[in-house]
């Protein structure tokens, strides 16, 4: 199996889609000749053509809303906000009309909204966060965060394929980070199935996206200078999300570190804490522990963004407060 | 100075046969007036009888310009109407007993304005991608010209010149709000121009007039040579719903409006064109009454929906694709 | 004291700070001839004019955009939206620009938005929804939801004098529903502060808006039909919300209902569980038990919205299950 | 058919002279121009030494427009610049070296374009509340111009007539979106008559002409006729960033807007015009070099934020309230 960056996974798995199926198409800011602002699509527009890869105005409910419409059509949009922040613009659309569309309608609204998400790098405010918690929370929408290069790709197919609207978050900060083989062949990831990203005995971690990397380190580092075996639970998809390896890890372990990028108060973490207090309280040794950015803004000063972005150390010391508990 | 072009009335039977309605469609477009105007009367009464819950918009005044432009839509052109325009479900072949039975208590239109006129410009995005000969039409009232959405949705249609006719119905009030409150140039359709594409003014109680460029504009987009943006003038002969007097409408206007109903031009000019008999006038009404007493019939027998079913439907399954758009 | 209707209470409070402060106007759409949709700001034109009470395009992004640029230049703008479900359109104007604006430029922005939400009459998906933990969830955003018109009133005073932007929820199926005595004079109700709306001692029942008369209704009949002491909390004020108060009740109680009118998951009563669940978790003597719309849009049709909404009966439940854990 | 006004180019200095300007605001605005091009070739500089963190962005070849929309503000207007105009910045007093530590990791623009221009709007309805004699200036680029913000904004000042202007900063890219595929229009200037007020297409390298259209537009605006949009061509000569290397943009654009370099047309008509010596620009450039050597040196040299400052300021105090501003 070649090896691939998360970014090359994300764009290999579009071309083949799109080589497959010509109603998926691709709609957004600079994503034709330029590529894409993360070359995604790059060589995209030679190969499909301009109906297939199109450089839309600078209108993000526009382009959203345009995908609505070509999809209630028949076809199999793909749109990419230039940066997940941006997604905001198209907020109004996403969640009363893409979301509401098959309940109120009866008509399914099967898009897919690239959304380059999170920090690290000094982007700011506005070009590094993490919207997917404000999305879960409405009914209609699925929400992707694929960790791996292997997930992102066959979470993309499955994004293309599923008949509703999905906004798949891909995490900048691992674009060329991070490497890993990837199948050449067409495959699916299912939603609402977690993945364990590392086994364990003694607390488990719950997370997504970046996060993931964070965690393992973590863990690496408890293993070894505490003995301690953790066990990451990657949501991969947040909705649906995979309620039951949850609490099948929470019943080894009985010990939750709930770890997320975006801010706490109100962040999914919330949800996942609160399902794990009313479904497994008789199984908990420790009370659970959410650690998540500070509700600020995204700092663009690199002190305030290291400060602000979970680091390794948080997370090592929020495994040893539930381990000494 | 207007920018947009100011549509004239059709005059003779001759002018709209060569636009493609022989006698036989132009006693259909009178049936659809009735009906439509008939709907809305009747669901007025079915409100105030209790029986509809929620709230309750009429079109009264706008029957015209619905059915005006749904009758130049072709059988797989698509457009994304209003709450003002009842005509075009008619037109479309909606069967009113199926409209009674939304009124009392089935689905709900989408409320945020001008929601849907991005989706019709994806609808024409997806035409134009598949190089099929089919347009779409987008509705917004002059009130909702304000959002940004139109701007966004027109923007977009005109730089790609997608098949898409955009349609202001204009009744000079957004609720309480009268236009000079609303927007500052001449005519809405003065902005078709601006987003590279012709505008038109028509009267929207003169069914044939709005018919013409609705033809016109749906030809046009279907041979490929982009969008138009028509703005119908009206006026709300009501209030914005059943629980608004519209005390802030000034008499005079409802008086001078009241003069250009557009079922009473319409009937006139088949009266003076077109042979309209008193036979065939009372034939048309009596059918229309009978559709509607069965039609509400039908609705009041449909049972309301069960409590079990609430959470059906909220996210849409592979087999949902299996209709004929998505395919 | 005079007994006035939750919405005379809002109205009246907003009347009286707009009499002593030049800087206070209002903006919305058909606020003006037409006293707003709901008439709270009937009468408001003819006192104030055209410029302090302002008919605006059916445009929300200008009318909120517009009260944060006013606000800068030292205004105290109050928005109108005709419904709550419409902030949507301005919503990213309020989470990119309102809520950020602090943060990043030093500069306060003291406006308020005037949300009418909340089910209860048929309105369907787009005219009942509770947005509130969508704001929530965005750092830099307050968010307020008053129960009583004492509250109305106060909370809205007290919105006007924050220095930030301020949510405000008033909850339509109060409006003309609800009665209660509302003192004559100005005051203010502070943000963060829950009020006891009855006191208890077995099980704690934590909610807000609408649902605090649902929960009401529901101690009652637990009272009388079980004999079952349930302590009624009503937050008030989401953003900040009042953790002191609810761990206090916690501790009295060790068991909590968690009751709010918006859908369940990522609602933002799954922080107020996860906060008790992380901060409260030896108190507890059962798990916390959320009682919350399922993860729908609100249906149009009256069987269907009944069932969507908490009723009475589902406390009861909720208290019964919990009494007997 | 282009529905804007096309400024004519300024010619002689007792013209500029009658717009208020003397022979030392010339001079000044000169020592402007290098001052804002002298800050973004150090910007890059430090950006290529890794010293700025995140990305930087310029407005090489926009510095007129900006510096003569800027000159033509009151010391109590207001404005909302964007990333390609620094040079607002420098004309309105902003100490250079607080830019380059901004630069080096203190503080971030709002990003979502054009999100400040209702906000611009807003200012402009505080001082028509107060009646205030204010304006307010509300920037956006020719791309962010097809987002719903610009279309509600100026909607509502053509609406209420309020004291601001608008400034498009038509750069011919939008990242790399070329014009024709963001809008249809001849102008964006064309827009403003279906807002219902006057728009004006300037050669924003024309420092002059940018000038006089924005100083009529400023006091338009003051007393109280309304708002103008000013649309000022020119070309981005960079790329989008300092990462693009704008292989998009064809060469003989690049080569041709060159010889319209800003600087050196505002630098030659000074020459032929104002009697500017050698003496006097080496003395100019002089003391922009030192300006910016210091400048550079005392942003170094500041700290970064101390990561214990993180929670700090998310939420305004009842002191905050207490500037100028919002007393
Ligand atoms: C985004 C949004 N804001 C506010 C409303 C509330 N509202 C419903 S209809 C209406 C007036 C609409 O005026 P117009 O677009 O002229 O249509 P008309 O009702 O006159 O046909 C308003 C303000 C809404 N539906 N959507
Ligand atoms: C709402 C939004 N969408 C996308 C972007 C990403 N973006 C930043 S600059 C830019 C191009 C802007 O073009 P224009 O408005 O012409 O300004 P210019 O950069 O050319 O000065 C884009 C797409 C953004 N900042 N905001
Ligand atoms: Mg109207
Ligand atoms: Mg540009």
């Amino acid at each position: 199996m070649p090896e691939k960056t998360y970014l090359q996974a994300i764009s290999d798995g579009l071309r083949q889609e799109m080589r497959r199926d010509k109603r998926v198409f691709v709609i957004g800011e600079d994503v034709g000749v330029y590529g894409g602002a993360f070359k995604v699509t790059q060589g995209f527009q030679e190969e499909f053509g301009p109906w297939r890869v199109i450089d839309a105005p600078l209108a993000e409910t526009a382009i959203v809303g345009g995908c609505t419409g070509a999809a209630i059509m028949g076809m199999r949009p793909v749109a990419e906000m230039q940066f997940a922040d941006f997604v905001s613009c198209a907020w109004d659309h996403l969640v009363t009309v893409a979301a509401k569309q098959r309940y109120r309608a009866g008509t399914p609204v099967p898009i897919v909204v690239r959304c380059p998400s999170g920090g690290g790098f000094s982007g700011g405010p506005f070009h590094s966060q993490n919207p997917e918690s404000s999305f879960a929370h409405i009914p209609g929408l699925k929400v992707v965060c694929p960790a791996t290069p292997e997930d992102a790709k066959g979470l993309l197919v499955t994004a293309i394929e599923d008949p509703n609207p999905v906004l798949y978050f891909e995490h900048k900060h691992l674009y060329r980070r991070i490497k890993a083989d990837v199948p050449d062949e067409r495959y699916t990831t299912p939603f609402g199935e977690a993945r364990i990203h590392r086994e364990g005995e003694d607390v488990t971690v719950v997370t997504w996206g970046a996060m993931v990397y964070t965690a393992a380190e973590a863990a690496d580092k408890v293993a070894e200078e505490d003995g301690v075996s953790a066990e990451i639970v990657d949501l991969r998809t947040i909705i649906p999300w995979d309620k039951k390896a949850v609490l099948a890890s929470v019943e080894k372990t009985s010990k939750v570190v709930v770890l997320h990028e975006d801010t706490q108060t109100g962040g999914f973490g919330a949800e996942i804490v609160a399902t794990i207090a009313e479904e497994a309280f008789e199984q908990l040794d420790a009370p659970v522990k959410r650690i998540a950015a500070p509700d600020t803004p995204v700092p663009f000063s690199p002190p305030l963004e290291k400060a602000f972005l979970p680091q390794v150390e948080d997370v090592v010391a929020g495994i040893r407060e539930l381990v000494s508990y | 100075m207007a920018i947009a072009r100011e549509a004239e009335p059709v005059g003779s039977l001759t002018e709209i046969q060569e636009l493609g309605l022989d006698r036989e469609d132009l006693l259909d477009i009178y049936r659809h007036l009735l009906v439509t105007r008939g709907i809305e009367e009747r669901g007025h009464i079915l409100y105030k009888q209790g029986k509809i819950p929620g709230s309750f918009y009429t079109g009264r005044g706008n029957e015209a310009a619905a059915v005006g432009i749904a009758m130049a839509m072709g059988p797989d052109d698509v457009g994304t109407p209003l709450h003002r325009d009842m005509g075009v479900h008619v037109v479309r072949g909606v069967e009113p007993w199926r409209i009674f039975a939304q009124f009392l208590g089935l689905i709900a239109m989408v409320s945020h304005l001008p929601a849907m006129v991005p989706v019709a410009v994806g609808c024409a995005l997806a035409f134009r991608i598949r190089e099929e000969r089919r347009v779409a039409i987008g509705w917004f009232g002059e009130g909702a010209s304000a959002r940004g959405d139109t701007h966004e949705a027109m923007n977009l249609a005109g730089v790609r010149r997608l098949p898409v006719v955009f349609i202001c119905d204009n009744n000079q009030w957004a609720y309480s709000t009268p236009t000079h409150l609303e927007y500052a140039c001449e005519h809405i359709a003065d902005r078709g121009k601006v987003y590279g594409f012709e505008g038109v003014v028509a009267d929207g109680t003169d069914l044939l007039a709005v018919f013409r460029e609705a033809k016109r504009a749906v030809e046009k987009a279907r041979e490929g040579e982009g969008p138009t943006l028509i703005e119908c003038l009206t006026l709300r002969m009501e209030g914005h719903a059943v629980h608004d007097d519209a005390f802030y409408v000034p008499k005079e206007m409802f008086e001078e409006w009241a003069k250009r109903d557009p079922l009473e031009r319409f009937r006139s000019w088949l009266r003076e064109n077109a042979d309209f008999t008193d036979e065939q006038e009372s034939e048309i009404r009596g059918d229309v009454k009978k559709l509607l007493n069965d039609a509400i019939k039908r609705a009041e027998e449909s049972p309301l929906p069960d409590p079990s079913t609430l959470l059906e439907g909220v996210f849409a399954t592979p087999e949902d694709l299996e209709t004929p758009h998505h395919k």
